[in-house]
């Protein structure tokens, strides 16, 4: 009898939860924003410190500034475990409140990309995602700053190439990718085909299905067996720790394995141990807590209990990615309140912010992140911009910068992902074409 | 006294031999088919329509294939999400080859292709039972997923690996795509789901329910009796795999929508649909309605619908409530009716046929 | 009672209209194969000579392969171990052997980083493992005693999930390391230059392999000499027949579940040395699946062999065959090896023998 | 079983008419043991005949070979004038042979209804298409094939409890349904193994005269393996008596029950 009480209880709640879901924008001058998370899971590794950078930041800005012009964000999760079906199921339920949508999965963008057409929300899929949906005249509502992983492979080539002394040595070497065996491991794949051709070198494949992640044994045999000269590492999750530490048993020199930004995580290097110094990864934040806008967070937030964050953690690559995310929100609601002239600003708004978002050098200072990232510039057709990265690398215990900035190879990916925009809406059929008008401004 | 079957003369065998031959379980039918029809779609809000009546309508066509399968025929199946996802990428594929043919003519052909896989890895059962067999569906299910990812036919070379719902219409109205409202892809699943309840009903009430039903509970003597096992097995295998087929496809084009569909399609989903035809009860259809509705609807109430009763629960910890919980019902509605929600559903129509005097 | 026990004497194959047609393909896609050349770039070449030359001109990386098989196989026969021990005792199908694995590696690092000194931790985990079996027995199976075998495989279910709620909520999701030099295992690896290349061992697979024998050597040992054991061969054989000369059921079973939950230790730890103790080890213990039809749910010996053949198999199919059809084929070749010895030996390696009777 | 008069000469083809099946030679082993060893006897079209014989005997052996479960190394099956080495259960099936078991080997998850409606699967032709649908012909064919049922309930007195499942019935009931879903394939020749193995007397005297029955309403015949000895002898128009695989007489009950070694056999011989 319990058990049917409650279950009919539970049932309930569901109805009125979907029933009061207009109830937290109506209460006084706030902005509601949900964030998918993922606490829970096999990737909660990665997902917990983001999910903690994304809050932080937020609540400091609440804290410190009373919001944004005044208005405080609301900000919630909504857990998905990583897992596609949650995610949209967290996307029917925030799509009437949020003013953009974050998925924070491959799958979960792709899912949400043609409704999010129909139901006008802008989605913000910071380096994740279709990286085709960086054309804003096909996409209109799908954000992708500040670069995507078409721009990571071709910064993985230069890499190689600099490394090497030059792109005319790429000729005859080896690259090989370790992805993992789904959409997200998969998008660097074109970019690399065509690059391997223009540059002369050969490109091995080494797919890794999502449930062999932690048993990468005879992945890394063929990797023994081949030899490429640099390896690539498209992994998540646990895949990474183990790459890591696969590459230290086979003797892989561990300074030519580079991950994508996502195989970045302090974790991830750890498990290597000692030996694992040297490993690099993509990256277009800093990590540490050397930066104003970090000394803020712990000054704030994390000191004063706000936070479920440990002080050590903060300042951590993921964590700083979190709060690189929540600045890029926080920023476009301010760019919105300045073109619409509105304090609480609605989706529609949002995407316009989204659009003119112009965070130069000049206000990276002011808000406390000089050196943090550079500059990002979205405009009405770029909705990536395709900005600059840098390697970082494992010092045994953080990650550091190593060598300058890199601008990815802009005139190589821009042409692939039209072509592939077009592509993808051709095959949509009866793609809405894009009726929102480009600001002046931009 | 509103449940009696006293004064209901059955004159011919027709009659006696009605799926519902009380007129109180048709009536009730009926109340259910309104309530469905347009109590759902009138009261309920997008949100309620598109991640609660959806999914459950998607699995519980999902669990009557299983049903068949392992409750009919008695043969156990881990590979469900598999021949799930054969339904989904066939229609995809499909909808490449024929834009202007119907979706839902489509949707329904997909489900051959599903079922000839289903049949391929059938194949075993003629030699293995148990849970050897269990096992062995599991390659199907994780040799399907590899193909899924690694065969870029059946994404059509997507760089993103993804597949695109395109948007059909069905007199006019657009039912897949993103344009489609919930309410019509609610109505266009319902009508699906209740017309293959209607086929299944139909098959495990005849000759074939029948064979599976005798090779389930002896196979030895089904063979003495004449039937087939090779025949009655693998057509198990195929009518199974149709629906799960037929569920998969409505599960990506009338529910996700496109996106990354190997994933969906994972080991998961295969315990997740074996759950679900084992708490609703083993060989029973209602019981697939009942099951589907407790493990589908239930994580998603908990989810949100705690947070709505002023529960303080939130993002991690619901998800860890949600999950002990499951676990826990799961254990305790094995112990409180180990034959599933469907007897406890009969043991309470029979109370009622009895009441006020059950003695 | 005329009615001898047999099995069936096996019907011919090819009178069977599905098999006939099943041939005919075979023999179309073989008459296809063939038409390819047998020269260097023909499918043919690639697939039946080519692996063999490379295994001959490269054998260290033959031996390499191996012996991570081996290893790999090792381990995947640990958590079959746990299954056998636990289907043979209680005739329960246990999937939550895999999350038991997590479970018990979750806890000892959990609580390590508590603060606890590592071997501490280890007992309080043993402690742990210990009144899981308990709860197990008392909520689960003593409740559900003589129900069909799919009822208590799916309360298995429920105690996979229970327990990943649990743990994470415990321990929290993410990837940690395992403790492994607390625990004094060795790190690095040892190089042997032979055949012309380099194979090196890793210390922590070495000890992995160690004392993975240690342990079936235990159990053995513990089976074949102790009343406890005595008793738990008896149960294996018959419920009934067990109770009736007054053994305790439910003595047993706890010790079975606390026996398979050392058993998940100890893989726990190993695997967990390997690569990283996190809930994605759960779907990697479902490789056991295959060791397991392979080697017959009821044979120890079975569990081993199998899953020596498994581990080995799969490592060399991916590694030579793998590259043919774009990689990745690890994650289904198991069951596939394990499908194709079915059909020969429809009860396993080792596994008992189907009486059909009637 | 004297209560009641029982008409053996009552038809005077008995045990006299043609030749429906014969085992010619039949071996089977199992690995080393040999369960029969080539025995031959016949059965004649609308005879009652007996197959008795100690524990072991081979009895359900030979039962197993005529309808193709086993499959005997050596000798072979004429029946209906076909001759052959193997049989496959189906192919027995379909030839119209049916059978019980000695353990009730019913569908325990089925009602009495539809365990004995198996019995009409052969007789049923409508294909799937027409299934699903379960209008039209498919609907009409199976009314028409549960008009037979119902007359084979009515004939063996269980129609309160047709529509409950047989896992739960008693053991005679289970035995009677066994019986009708046997006489639902409308068999030529019907295996009794055992058929009254556990009953009380009133229920053995109930299922000898529906055995009775059957051979004279419908003219099926019987093969039946029965310990009760009374039972063989009043029912049965010949007797084959097996001991350790071997056949050691074949008669009618008269000539068996004078036998030396059927008497040896079952009284055993003092050595």
């Amino acid at each position: 009898m319990k058990t049917s009480n409650l279950m009919k209880g539970a049932a309930l709640g569901a109805l009125l939860a979907s029933a009061a879901a207009i109830v937290p924008a109506a209460a006084q001058e706030t902005i509601y924003f949900s964030n998918n998370a993922y606490r829970t899971g096999p990737f909660s590794g990665s997902g917990i410190p983001i999910g903690d950078g994304m809050r932080d930041y937020i609540t400091m800005i609440n804290e410190r500034d009373g919001g944004v012009n005044g208005v405080k964000i609301v900000y919630e999760e909504c857990e998905t475990g990583y897992d596609t079906k949650k995610s949209i199921e967290c996307y029917e339920q925030v799509k009437s409140k949020t003013i953009v949508y974050s998925p924070w999965s491959t799958g979960a963008t792709l899912a949400a990309i043609p409704r999010a057409h129909v139901d006008k929300l802008p989605i913000l899929s910071m380096a994740y995602g279709l990286s085709a949906s960086a054309d804003g005249t096909n996409f209109p509502w799908v954000f992708i700053p500040p670069l995507t992983y078409w721009d990571g492979a071709s910064l993985m080539v230069k890499h190689m190439a600099a490394e090497l002394g030059g792109l005319d040595k790429l000729k005859g070497k080896k690259l090989g990718l370790i992805h993992l065996d789904a959409p997200f491991g998969k998008e660097p794949i074109p970019v690399l085909e065509s690059l391997a051709k223009k540059y002369g070198f050969e490109l091995k494949l080494y797919p890794v299905a999502a449930a062999d992640m932690q048993n990468q044994g005879s992945l890394w045999l063929s990797i023994r067996r081949d030899r490429p000269d640099f390896l690539y590492n498209q992994g998540w999750g646990a895949m990474n720790p183990t790459a890591v530490k696969e590459a230290v048993k086979n003797n892989f020199p561990i300074s030519k394995l580079v991950g994508v930004w996502w195989a970045g995580g302090d974790d991830d290097a750890r498990a290597g141990g000692p030996e694992a110094k040297g490993y690099k990864s993509l990256n277009f934040n800093a990590a540490g807590q050397n930066f104003p806008v970090i000394q803020d967070i712990l000054k704030f937030v994390v000191e004063k209990g706000k936070s479920t964050t440990p002080k050590e953690k903060v300042g951590e690559n993921l964590y700083n990615r979190g709060v690189y995310n929540s600045m890029l929100v926080v920023e476009a609601i301010r760019t919105a309140q300045k073109l619409t002239g509105k304090k609480v600003i609605n989706p529609e708004d949002m995407r316009r912010g989204l659009e003119s978002l112009n965070v130069d050098e000049a206000r990276l200072k002011e808000i406390g992140m000089a050196g943090f990232a550079s500059p990002v510039k979205i405009s009405c057709a770029d909705h990536s911009g395709h900005h600059k990265a840098y390697v970082a690398e494992w010092d045994g215990t953080k990650w550091t910068q190593k060598g300058e900035w890199i601008e990815p190879m802009k005139d190589e990916v821009r042409p692939l992902i039209e072509a592939n925009a077009k592509d993808y809406v051709e095959k949509a059929g009866n793609w809405p074409k894009r009726a929102e008008s480009c600001e002046k401004s931009s | 006294m509103l449940y009696r079957e006293a004064g209901q003369y059955k004159s011919n065998y027709a009659s006696d031999m009605a799926v519902f031959p009380l007129r109180e379980d048709r009536i009730g039918l009926g109340v259910m088919l309104a309530i469905a029809l347009v109590a759902i779609p009138f009261l309920g809000n997008d949100f309620f329509i598109a991640s609660v009546m959806i999914p459950f309508l998607v699995f519980s066509l999902a669990a009557i294939g299983l049903n068949i399968l392992t409750g009919y025929t008695g043969l156990i199946s881990l590979g469900t999400a598999a021949f799930m996802g054969v339904g989904a990428y066939s229609c995809y594929k499909l909808t490449t080859f024929f834009p202007h043919v119907n979706i839902i003519v489509l949707i329904l052909v997909s489900g051959l292709f599903s079922a000839g896989i289903g049949v391929l890895f059938g194949l075993p059962s003629l030699r293995i039972k148990g849970f050897y067999l269990a096992v062995a569906t599991l390659a199907a299910q994780f040799f399907l997923q590899w193909a899924f990812v690694r065969v870029p036919w059946l994404f059509n070379y997507n760089a993103s690996g993804a597949i695109e719902v395109p948007q059909r219409t069905l007199f006019g109205l657009p039912i897949t795509g993103a344009a489609a409202t919930a309410e019509t892809r609610y109505f266009v699943c319902l009508g699906l789901v209740v017309v293959m309840t209607w086929f299944a009903s139909n098959l495990v009430h005849g000759r074939l329910g029948r064979s599976w039903m005798a090779v389930r509970d002896m196979d030895i003597a089904a063979e003495l009796m004449g039937i087939k096992l090779l025949n009655a097995k693998l057509g198990a295998f195929a009518v199974s795999s149709y629906f799960a087929g037929v569920a998969g496809a409505m599960m990506i084009f009338f529910w996700y929508g496109g996106g990354e569909a190997a994933d969906v399609f994972s080991i998961r989903l295969s315990f997740n649909i074996l759950f679900m035809v084992i708490i609703g009860g083993l060989g029973s259809l209602i019981g697939s309605f009942f099951g589907a509705a407790f493990l589908s609807v239930l994580p998603t109430a908990l989810k949100f619908g705690l947070p709505a009763l002023g529960v303080p629960l939130t993002g991690a910890t619901a998800e860890h409530v949600t999950f002990m919980l499951v676990g826990a019902l799961i254990i305790l509605f094995l112990i409180v009716e180990p034959h599933g929600l469907a007897r406890l559903w009969q043991i309470g129509k029979q109370k009622l046929r009895t009441w006020p005097f059950p003695y | 009672m005329s009615d001898l026990a047999t099995t069936r004497p096996a019907p011919n194959p090819l009178a069977n209209p599905w098999i006939r047609a099943g041939l005919i393909l075979a023999a179309a896609v073989a008459a296809i194969l063939l038409g390819a050349q047998l020269d260097s770039s023909g499918t043919l070449y690639a697939v039946f000579i080519d692996p063999f030359q490379q295994m001959i001109q490269a054998p260290d990386l033959l031996v390499q392969t191996i012996w991570e098989g081996l290893v790999s196989g090792v381990l995947y026969a640990l958590i079959a171990l746990g299954f056998v021990l636990i289907f043979k005792a209680s005739g329960v199908f246990n999937f939550a052997q895999g999350i038991m694995v997590v479970f018990a590696a979750l806890t000892l690092v959990g609580l390590y980083e508590k603060g606890v000194p590592a071997f501490l931790a280890v007992i309080i985990t043993l402690g742990v493992m210990f009144a899981l079996a308990v709860t197990i027995e008392r909520v689960v199976l003593r409740p559900l005693v003589n129900q069909p075998d799919i009822i208590l495989f799916m309360a298995t279910f429920g105690i996979t999930y229970f327990l990943i709620g649990f743990g994470e909520s415990l321990f929290g999701g993410n990837p940690k390391q395992m403790i492994a030099e607390q625990l004094f295992l060795p790190k690095g690896a040892i190089d042997l230059p032979i055949l012309g290349g380099l194979v090196s061992l890793q210390k922590i697979d070495i000890a992995a392999a160690v004392i993975a024998s240690l342990m079936i050597a235990l159990l053995a040992l513990f089976f074949q000499y102790t009343r406890i054991g005595r008793a738990l061969r008896a149960v294996a054989d018959s419920h009934k027949a067990a109770l009736s000369v007054g053994i305790s059921l439910n003595q047993i079973w706890v010790i079975v579940w606390f026996t398979a939950g050392i058993v998940a230790l100890i893989t726990g730890i190993m695997w967990g040395a390997r690569s990283d103790v996190s809930f994605a080890l759960e779907i990697v213990a479902l490789k056991a699946l295959p060791v397991l039809i392979l080697g017959g749910f009821t044979s120890i010996p079975g569990a081993i062999v199998g899953g020596l053949i498994i581990g080995i198999g799969e490592k060399l199919g991916e590694f030579y065959w793998g590259p043919l059809v774009g990689g990745g084929i690890e994650s289904w070749l198991a069951y596939f090896i394990a499908l194709g010895f079915l059909l020969f030996r429809p009860q396993g390696l080792f596994g008992d023998k189907i009486i059909e009777r009637i | 079983m004297n209560a009641e008069p029982i008409n053996v000469t009552g038809t005077p083809i008995r045990g006299k008419g043609e030749v429906l099946l014969s085992v010619e030679n039949i071996s089977l082993r199992f690995g080393g043991v040999k369960a029969i060893s080539d025995v031959s006897f016949d059965i004649r079209k609308g005879e009652i005949r007996a197959i008795i014989g100690p524990n072991g005997a081979g009895k359900t052996s030979m039962l197993n070979c005529i309808n193709g479960f086993y499959q005997p190394q050596e000798g072979q099956i004429v029946f209906k004038g076909e001759r052959r080495a193997k049989m496959r259960p189906h192919r027995a099936a379909a030839g119209g042979i049916a059978r019980t078991f000695q353990n009730v080997a019913l569908f325990k998850g089925m009602s009495t209804l539809d365990n004995i409606m198996t019995g009409r699967t052969l007789k049923m032709k409508k294909g799937f298409f027409w299934q699903v649908l379960r209008h039209g012909p498919a609907m009409r064919e199976e009314i028409e094939h549960r008009r037979v049922v119902e007359d084979i309930i009515d004939f063996l007195q269980i129609e309160h409890i047709r529509k409950l499942p047989v896992g739960k019935l008693p053991y005679g009931l289970q035995k009677r349904v066994e019986l009708g879903r046997a006489l639902a394939m409308e068999p030529e020749l019907l295996l009794l193994d055992e058929p009254m193995a556990g009953m009380n007397l009133e229920e053995k005297e109930d299922m000898c005269r529906f055995i009775l029955d059957v051979n004279n309403q419908f003219g099926t015949t019987i093969a039946l393996i029965e310990h009760d000895m009374g039972v063989v002898m009043d029912l049965s128009d010949r007797v084959v008596v097996l001991e350790y695989g071997r056949k050691i007489a074949d008669g009618t009950p008269d000539e068996v029950k004078a036998d030396q070694r059927v008497i040896d056999a079952y009284l055993g011989v003092a050595h």
